[in-house]
């Protein structure tokens, strides 16, 4: 059996991890058109402060391919996919038949139309290679000022990052608050005040229509009107599943390559997993791309192991997402903006220590919650999301701070103790 | 309020050094004697709490802790004692009775400290029970004065007896009065080591049915949980007329003991004090107590022996003749220093007589009288190790109970604060938080380790003897000696001086 | 695999598995320079309420979310052992599998150290310190599972 | 000096010897002297003595009372006693003749007598009772005398001495009884008294005892209960009086008796089936105060045979043999081999295990 993996991040590692459990012979080739062995791309931003090394950025050591029998084809691009002669085509010509394929090739930056986007100094922050290039761009051009487009996820760690290297930070926003995707305004508030506390300059329900300079970038125009300099912008607007790769195919693409439960594309022996597939997203009960490291590296396992025969489901999608800022973490999933009555929430707040949790109730299970500057614990939340356990009984314990099993019912508790 | 007058009876001294602050003696002190001072950071002691009951000293992982008597010094009076004056003010304060637990801990002559056991030398080979078989098998009931046989030449049946494999019972100690986890560790390490357990006037918890063999069920003056199947679960009934503790006065667990589970089994509303009268009220003669041992072999087919406890008082030895006569089959005979889960304190103090003379005069007016043989013999009230044992046995008693030293082996430290419900160590209270401090499977072997223990030095002892059965000591008073005794209770004892 | 299982019946809600789990994991092996030298975070939970207390540390279960979850690779799951244990030069304190743990018995450093503290069962040992030193056996360390899943 | 009635327990070592002929063929006393005499230094000289039976066929229907006296005055006063609760039919020194290590005898004398009948009739006592009741009543209370037996044809001749020698003085070479029984004595703690020597009885039964009970206290005070009044101190009254108590007055079967003093383990009986365990059980339970514990092997010498047994785990030898018509048993193979150089059998029994040689044609003791 001959197994094809596109893409080396969670996904593709998962899908190899996930094959082997299964299939202990079979040939693996893994091609990526990033050079590096695998590396965990959320460390990015840790690289950029300088916490941590390449070296140290590695996802699995040195030996995973070679333990594994996996043939890694780094630093090449697959150019184009046979469907017909199941077979994919790199950009040195070679040819890799498959008799699994697995495209897990990652979302691809989101860039708006915008002038002079193409100017030197102006970056995407998702990759390793992005990182090494605002580094070099830092060094080079001695940056002190930065713009940055975007206060999502991406956008803050870059932010964050780059305070640490002492540059001046401003972002650029659109919505009305940061990390609107995994936070709710209040929560956003809190956290915004910290950011600015710790020296980001905000700037929200604008956006860059102009990058100005000659060839490097010397500041920003808004659409407000406002002009701010800037030797340093990155851009970190959103992401978008990479789907080229299978242009000219016959696999169905929606926002990204469409997935049942079993990981499998429309065309026989295709599968698609992570960022790039559009799965099941169990609380909205709908197909949905939900870019984020867990659920990537979870359907590449499942993948590898249905495309080594096994016969496994993955429907636990959801949004979850852990993640922090100068000390100021939060832990955030599912549905946290809840935009009917149907849903029941309840909040607990203390600003003084910026400390907000909120949990978002739905038929007396939990959909989704928001737990900010107190994350201990907040696993529990994340699995009666997965399994959609009754909490009605409990509700008013949730936000307790000593909340913990000892809250559940005793039968349900020493059931799962026990296991 | 005024002041109260009252000391504290302890101090805690803690070595800040070697204090890490993990607050486990907090955690586990029911009487609040530790806290954490959050402004000082750093833990604190409330000397005035503190009952002395070494829970906090066993669990400090750094043994931080030290308990010492507080050491305010009264003025020098030999009458006017320390303790004789807090009991006054006390009182003073409160106007009640003093309340006390546990046996008496006066400094009043023990009689087993001053017999000394005999042991072969040369003419008589003494015995290795490693080597050789040792046999402490005891068998308690009424027996015939011989072995009778029918037409076919085969025995008759006996009537019903119990079967113990070492001379040792765990003493009535009721559910209520000790934890449900104490009652299992006792319930199960008696069946697994083939003894028997007493349920005292608690009832039978369902959970200790199990172990019906090896129970003993007590029909006391409040009759608690006494009903057909109860009596009938048991391998033999007591019915207890007095206790060691406090003879001719009754019982009382109070309400806040009275929980669920101790309501139905004892079948009393839950939170009401169970109160057991001083007499039984259809006992005021010696046939009246006739009347009910038979009413009681009636309603379980006269296949249970039937055991009449009373405490050892004056006229004992009379006392139990009368018992015998009136159809026990065994006599448990509790001595003054018998444990309690609660007894006023003058009354524990001061009332009955020491268990070895009580033994010995009960057993020699039997024998004057024909009677030994035919009724078994156990006695209580402070049985504290395996020589205690040997020498109750030649002085006369077929069996011992045993529930001080059984609870001391689950843990207890002898703070003798059972009746305030709060023991720290889960075994004398009904506080779910504190009960679970006794796992019953740990309290079931420490309990086993020691009776295993107890019989292995007593076969030791036998087989220093040059004795290989029990039997060969029961009342063989020749194996004792007296020292620092007087003729009177040499005479007694029944027991000659060392020496002689 | 054997697993620490908590008896709640007869746990007393001391700490003491708090403790020597501490005292296990210091560098000095020594109670009272672990608490007084060192910073060590137990990698216990102990749960009280009431009259109900238990000790709760990781599952080691055999899905691991932990271990899908972690971003750095540093969470790991040996495959021989069945101990999942994070690799503590690698683990960069992001959270995720605080998140990912149904559990929450994953805890972070008390010290404020960018990295998290979860139960490696003792592994170097044989009994995991909890367990030894539970005074009332209720941590037990044993194997459950019917048939070994490999 | 005669040596005094003893205050405390006794302690000695010894050795016994018995033959029996099983079919109630009298035999001469040489031969028990000879067996006896073997074992020589099992004794230390401070007591040795016999049981004979069948020797007086002549007075076979009358009790047969031996007596000591210290003095003439001890006499005069069971003299007056025996005349009142018995017709006494023939009162006569034992012979005995001079011997070198016989020193300081008491008045040895023997009665044969019948039980006053109307005394007898008064008491509402069996004949046997009557008499058991007034042995002890001599020993409890006639200071200066003592009953060495008191069954029916039969005797008992001791003293303090060694066994060889003791059998010289009383001149057993004359008597002749199909029974003997005989004992050497290695008290350790007191000086002989004649009383003390063995063999012990009571009516019929005689005792022959090497060993020392260490349930003696037990025994003694079980004893007491049925009105023994156990005044020599020694194993061998009390072991005496035991099998009175179960064969004569309990009326049990010997094996019953033998189960008493000598119980099967517990580990033995869990192997038994379940009557026979019952059986054991009851026993233990109805007697366990008359186990006898402690080293011992004896001799219960009755008018129909004996009974030979050992302590239950075999602390003290004992063996038996066999020819055509006899049974021996002796502490050693070599008191029996003295005697009967070639037995058909010879065994030694284990501990506990019971070796009953009875007359032909008697079913039991």
């Amino acid at each position: 059996m001959d197994y094809v993996i596109i893409g080396n991040s969670a996904a593709g590692i998962g899908a190899v991890e996930g094959i082997r459990r299964v299939d202990r012979e079979g040939k693996i080739t893994i091609i990526s058109d990033e050079e590096y062995s695998a590396y965990s791309r959320p460390l990015i931003s840790y690289y950029l402060a300088d916490k941590v090394t390449q070296e140290e950025m590695k996802y699995r050591p040195d030996e995973f391919y070679n333990q594994n029998n996996v043939d890694a084809k780094l630093g090449i691009k697959v150019t184009e996919v046979n469907e017909d002669d199941k077979k994919v085509l790199l950009e040195d010509d070679e040819e890799v038949t498959y008799d699994k394929l697995l495209v897990a090739t990652g979302g691809a930056p989101f860039i708006p139309e915008m002038k002079g986007v193409n100017k030197e100094n102006i970056s995407n922050f998702i990759k390793l290679d992005d990182a090494k290039a605002i580094a070099s761009d830092i060094k080079e051009s001695e940056a002190e000022e930065v713009v940055i487009l975007g206060a999502g996820l991406i956008g803050l760690k870059a932010a964050e990052a780059l305070i640490k290297k002492g540059l001046k930070v401003t972002v650029v926003e659109l919505a009305d608050r940061v990390l609107s995707a995994i936070l709710d305004k209040e929560a956003a508030d809190l956290v915004q005040e910290h950011l600015e506390e710790a020296g980001i300059n905000f700037i929200l329900e604008d956006t860059i229509i102009e990058f100005l300079g000659d060839e490097k970038v010397t500041g920003v125009k808004l659409k407000s009107g406002q002009e701010l300099d800037c030797d340093l912008a990155v851009v970190a607007v959103g992401v978008k599943p990479n789907v080229s790769i299978v242009k000219g195919t016959n696999v169905e693409v929606n926002r990204g390559l469409v997935v049942n439960d079993k990981l499998e594309t429309n065309i026989d022996d295709i599968y698609a997993a992570g960022d790039v597939s559009e799965g099941y997203d169990m609380l909205h009960e709908m197909a949905g791309v939900i870019p984020i490291w867990p659920n990537a590296y979870n359907q590449g396992l499942v993948a590898g192991q249905n495309m080594a025969g096994s016969n496994e489901s993955y429907r636990e999608g959801f949004a979850r997402n852990a993640i922090g800022f100068f000390d100021l973490s939060m832990i955030t999933a599912g549905i946290i903006n809840p935009a009917t009555d149907e849903y029941e929430v309840l909040i607990d707040k203390v600003e003084e220590d910026k400390v907000y949790k909120k949990i978002v109730l739905k038929d007396g299970k939990i959909v989704g919650f928001i737990y900010l500057n107190d994350v201990d614990r907040a696993g529990i939340l994340t699995g009666l999301i997965k399994e959609q356990k009754g909490v009605e009984d409990i509700k008013n314990q949730l936000l307790a701070d000593d909340f913990g099993y000892i809250d559940f019912d005793k039968e349900w508790r020493t059931q799962k103790l026990a296991e | 309020m005024s002041l109260n007058y009252n000391n504290p009876e302890f101090v805690i001294e803690r070595d800040q050094d070697k204090c890490i602050e993990c607050r486990v003696c907090a955690r586990q002190c029911a009487n609040e004697a530790h806290f954490y001072d959050e402004d000082l950071e750093r833990m604190r002691e409330e000397d005035i709490n503190c009952v002395n009951c070494h829970r906090c000293v066993t669990l400090c992982p750094t043994n931080a802790l030290v308990i010492k008597e507080y050491p305010l010094e009264y003025k020098k009076n030999s009458n006017w004692t320390g303790g004789m004056i807090s009991n006054i003010q006390k009182q003073a304060n409160t106007g009640g009775i003093l309340l006390t637990g546990m046996g008496n801990p006066t400094d009043k002559k023990i009689y087993w400290d001053h017999i000394l056991l005999n042991a072969s030398q040369v003419t008589n080979p003494s015995i290795d029970p490693l080597r050789e078989p040792m046999e402490l098998k005891t068998i308690l009931g009424r027996k015939p004065d011989k072995v009778e046989f029918d037409e076919e030449g085969k025995v008759k049946d006996l009537p019903p007896q119990l079967e113990l494999e070492t001379p040792i019972m765990f003493g009535a100690m009721s559910f209520g009065s000790i934890s449900i986890n104490a009652c299992k560790s006792l319930a199960q390490a008696a069946n697994e080591m083939g003894m028997m357990y007493n349920t005292g006037e608690g009832g039978l918890h369902e959970d200790l049915y199990p172990y019906k063999d090896r129970t003993i069920v007590q029909v006391a003056s409040g009759r608690f949980g006494v009903h057909q199947e109860y009596l009938n679960a048991g391998a033999a009934i007591e019915i207890k007329i007095g206790q060691g503790a406090k003879p001719g006065i009754g019982g009382h667990l109070p309400g806040e003991k009275v929980g669920e589970e101790v309501s139905k089994t004892r079948m009393i509303p839950k939170g009401t004090d169970a109160i057991s009268p001083a007499p039984h009220h259809d006992i005021y003669s010696i046939e009246d107590l006739r009347q009910l041992i038979y009413a009681l072999k009636e309603a379980t087919n006269y296949e249970k022996p039937v055991s009449v406890k009373i405490a050892a008082v004056h006229n004992v030895a009379a006392i139990a003749s009368g018992i015998a006569s009136a159809g026990a089959d065994i006599i448990a005979i509790d001595g003054y220093r018998g444990g309690t889960g609660a007894a006023p304190t003058m009354i524990r103090d001061n009332v009955g007589i020491p268990i070895e003379l009580a033994l010995a005069a009960v057993d020699s007016r039997l024998r004057e009288q024909s009677l030994r043989n035919k009724v078994s013999l156990v006695v209580s009230g402070s049985i504290r190790n395996s020589a205690d044992i040997v020498k109750a046995v030649a002085l006369g008693a077929d069996a011992v109970y045993v529930a001080s030293a059984a609870l001391i082996a689950l843990g207890c430290h002898m703070c003798q604060k059972c009746y305030t419900g709060k023991c720290n160590w889960g075994i004398a209270t009904q506080n779910p938080e504190l009960v679970k401090r006794l796992n019953p499977e740990i309290g079931v072997e420490r309990v086993k380790n020691l009776i295993e223990g107890w019989s292995h030095e007593i076969k030791e002892i036998l087989g220093g003897m040059g004795i290989n059965a029990l039997e060969s000591l029961r009342g063989n008073r020749l194996m004792l000696r007296g020292i620092d005794l007087t003729e009177k209770e040499l005479e007694i004892l029944g027991i000659k001086h060392a020496g002689e | 695999m054997k697993k620490v299982y908590a008896r709640e019946e007869y746990c007393l809600g001391c700490k003491l598995c708090e403790v020597y789990c501490v005292t296990n994991h210091s560098q000095s092996k020594d109670i009272i320079k672990a608490y007084k030298l060192e910073e060590v975070t137990s990698r216990i939970i102990v749960e009280t309420k009431g009259a109900v207390s238990f000790a709760l540390q990781c599952r080691h279960c055999e899905g691991s979310p932990c271990v899908k979850a972690c971003i750095t690779g540093a969470m790991q799951k040996d495959e021989e052992t069945g101990i999942v244990d994070y690799d503590e030069d690698k683990c960069v304190g992001c959270w995720t599998c605080i998140m990912a743990c149904p559990f929450g018995a994953v805890k972070r450093d008390e010290f404020g150290n960018k990295v998290i503290s979860k139960c490696d069962l003792c592994a170097e040992e044989g009994e995991p310190a909890c367990v030894e030193n539970c005074p009332n056996a209720a941590l037990i360390f044993e194997d459950r599972e019917v048939e070994e899943v490999c | 000096m005669r040596g005094s009635r003893p205050t405390e327990k006794i302690m000695s070592g010894c050795a016994i010897s018995g033959i029996l002929n099983r079919r109630g063929k009298c035999f001469s006393g040489k031969e028990i002297m000879d067996s006896i005499a073997l074992m020589h230094d099992r004794s230390n000289g401070l007591g040795g003595g016999f049981a004979a039976y069948g020797i007086y066929p002549d007075h076979k229907d009358e009790y047969a009372i031996h007596m000591f006296y210290d003095d003439l005055e001890a006499k005069e006063k069971v003299d007056y006693f025996l005349n009142r609760h018995f017709v006494i039919l023939v009162s006569e020194k034992i012979p005995t003749r001079e011997v070198e290590a016989i020193n300081n005898p008491p008045i040895i004398w023997r009665y044969f007598v019948r039980p006053d009948e109307r005394k007898l009739s008064e008491s509402g006592l069996e004949e046997d009772e009557y008499v058991a009741q007034s042995v002890m009543n001599i020993n409890a209370n006639y200071r200066g005398a003592f009953v060495v037996s008191s069954g029916k044809n039969m005797g008992v001749f001791k003293g303090v001495g060694y066994p060889e020698d003791i059998g010289e003085f009383y001149k057993l070479e004359e008597y002749e009884a199909y029974l003997w029984t005989a004992h050497g004595r290695f008290p350790t703690n007191t000086p002989g008294w004649w009383g003390g020597a063995h063999p012990f009885t009571l009516l019929d039964w005689s005792i022959v005892h090497n060993g020392e009970i260490s349930s003696y206290g037990a025994n003694k005070r079980y004893l007491e209960m049925f009105d023994y009044k156990c005044t020599m101190q020694t194993d061998t009254e009390a072991i005496t009086y035991l099998f009175d108590l179960m064969l004569r007055k309990h009326n049990l079967p010997l094996e019953v008796a033998v189960k008493a003093v000598a119980a099967p383990l517990w580990s033995e009986v869990e192997r038994m089936d379940d009557e026979e365990a019952k059986l054991v059980k009851s026993i233990r339970a109805v007697y366990g105060s008359a186990l006898l514990n402690g080293p011992f092997s004896i001799i219960l010498g009755h008018k129909d045979g004996f009974l030979a047994l050992n302590d239950r785990i075999k602390l003290r030898p004992l063996v038996v043999a066999e020819d055509e018509e006899r049974t021996y048993v002796a502490s050693e193979e070599a008191a029996i081999r003295e005697i009967c150089s070639k037995p058909e059998k010879l065994w030694s029994p284990r501990g506990g295990e019971p070796v009953i040689g009875l007359l032909e044609g008697r079913s039991g003791v």
